[in-house]
């Protein structure tokens, strides 16, 4: 599974993806981000405030509560400012 | 005839006319025509603006466009809607977004114009870094975009 | 700085991009600016329209466009209005009126476009005669423009 | 005064403008319109709906019962159809 980072995500973690086989018991978007966090200083930097972490699976938007299963890539950023 | 749509996400700048005639040029049902340009502005929250660094997911960021385009089409009779992006290093002055809705009606096109920048500014995969003076920082998410975007659910 | 505001009624086409340079270039406040441009179509209400003739109250026009400006102005916090409204005769396809309105923001831009294209159709003094297949007439008033209006002066 | 005459009110009439002293018990410009309308068949026909004519006293929109005196230019005319 790919999994892309953007803007203050990006800047934190120090690179924009990875690729990763989560363990069984990662199962959600929240899931994901709490066993990123884990991973070393940069990961829990950059998602000390999970609550605030947006997420798209297969690019489309999906709430923390979204399963995993089958997503070849998702994507965790910060609130969206464009327009 | 199904509405042409025109979206583009790039670093180049755009020319409004030149975009304003292509989708209506020729197609004399067109009695309205709103664009909407957003500009980078000098000043944001009493703090001076260098820069503003713009960017996206690729491939997301047209996707969503093109849902919301696909939205505003099943919603309001347009004839045509054009959605360009710019990313990159832009500074004050400089042109960031351009939508621009056609239809018969005036109302049409103004509702469509607005309702696609209140969903571009709050779920667009568009990201913006500023430089000031006192260094340089995202942009905070602002929550009365949100608040803009979700009017829209209600109606 | 107060707001700078052009009001113009001609014959000659005008220029989209060069009136929203015009209103726009050089002046960082500014976020957002909306454009309205009306076209002339080549049907109205099943008709073929060949071509309109505008006639307008010189002096009260303008007059009448500037007491609405003022009405924005009083109302959104903008920081430019333009509005330029053709009369003469025009074939479908021609631009017949530009409303732009500039702003930091895009809602004040987006509302008061609207607000002027509103009023503009339900108390400008202009009048619009249609030649058509089966002769000429005089465009009929429409309710819906001054229910568009009235809508304005509830909020 | 001057009466100024625009779209069919002014084709129907056949000029464009007026100058007229009206008589003193014409008071308002709804007065003024039916007293125009028994000059001859042409302001007949231009006033023979009455309702529908809108009104200006000095370039500034009124309705049929404002008064007339001091007034320097008052226009007729149909329903507006710009924009």
């Amino acid at each position: 599974m790919r999994v892309k980072y953007f803007a203050w995500v990006r800047e934190r973690i120090g690179k924009d993806e990875d690729d990763f086989e989560p363990p069984a018991e990662v199962r959600t978007v929240g899931e994901l981000i709490g066993w990123l966090a884990q991973r070393d200083d940069n990961y829990a930097a950059a998602f000390e405030r999970p609550q605030v972490i947006r997420a798209a699976i297969d690019q489309c938007h999906v709430q923390a509560d979204a399963p995993i299963a089958g997503a070849r890539e998702v994507a965790l950023f910060p609130p969206m400012t464009g327009g | 005839m199904a509405a042409p749509v025109t979206i583009r996400i790039q670093d180049a700048d755009f020319d409004i006319a030149a975009e304003i005639d292509a989708l209506s040029h020729g197609r004399s049902e067109i009695g309205a025509v709103v664009s909407f340009t957003g500009l980078c502005r000098g000043r944001d929250d009493g703090r001076e603006v260098a820069a503003l660094t713009l960017e996206h997911y690729p491939g997301m960021a047209e996707a969503e466009i093109r849902r919301h385009v696909d939205t505003a089409l099943a919603r309001w009779p347009l004839s045509a809607v054009t959605v360009i992006h710019r990313v990159g290093r832009l500074v004050p002055g400089d042109r960031i977004v351009l939508v621009v809705t056609a239809s018969a009606h005036r109302q049409a096109a103004f509702a469509a114009a607005e309702f696609l920048m209140d969903y571009l500014k709050a779920h667009a995969p568009f990201w913006k870094r500023q430089e000031r003076a006192d260094g340089s920082a995202w942009v905070e998410a602002h929550q009365h975009d949100d608040a803009a975007a979700a009017r829209w659910e209600k109606q």
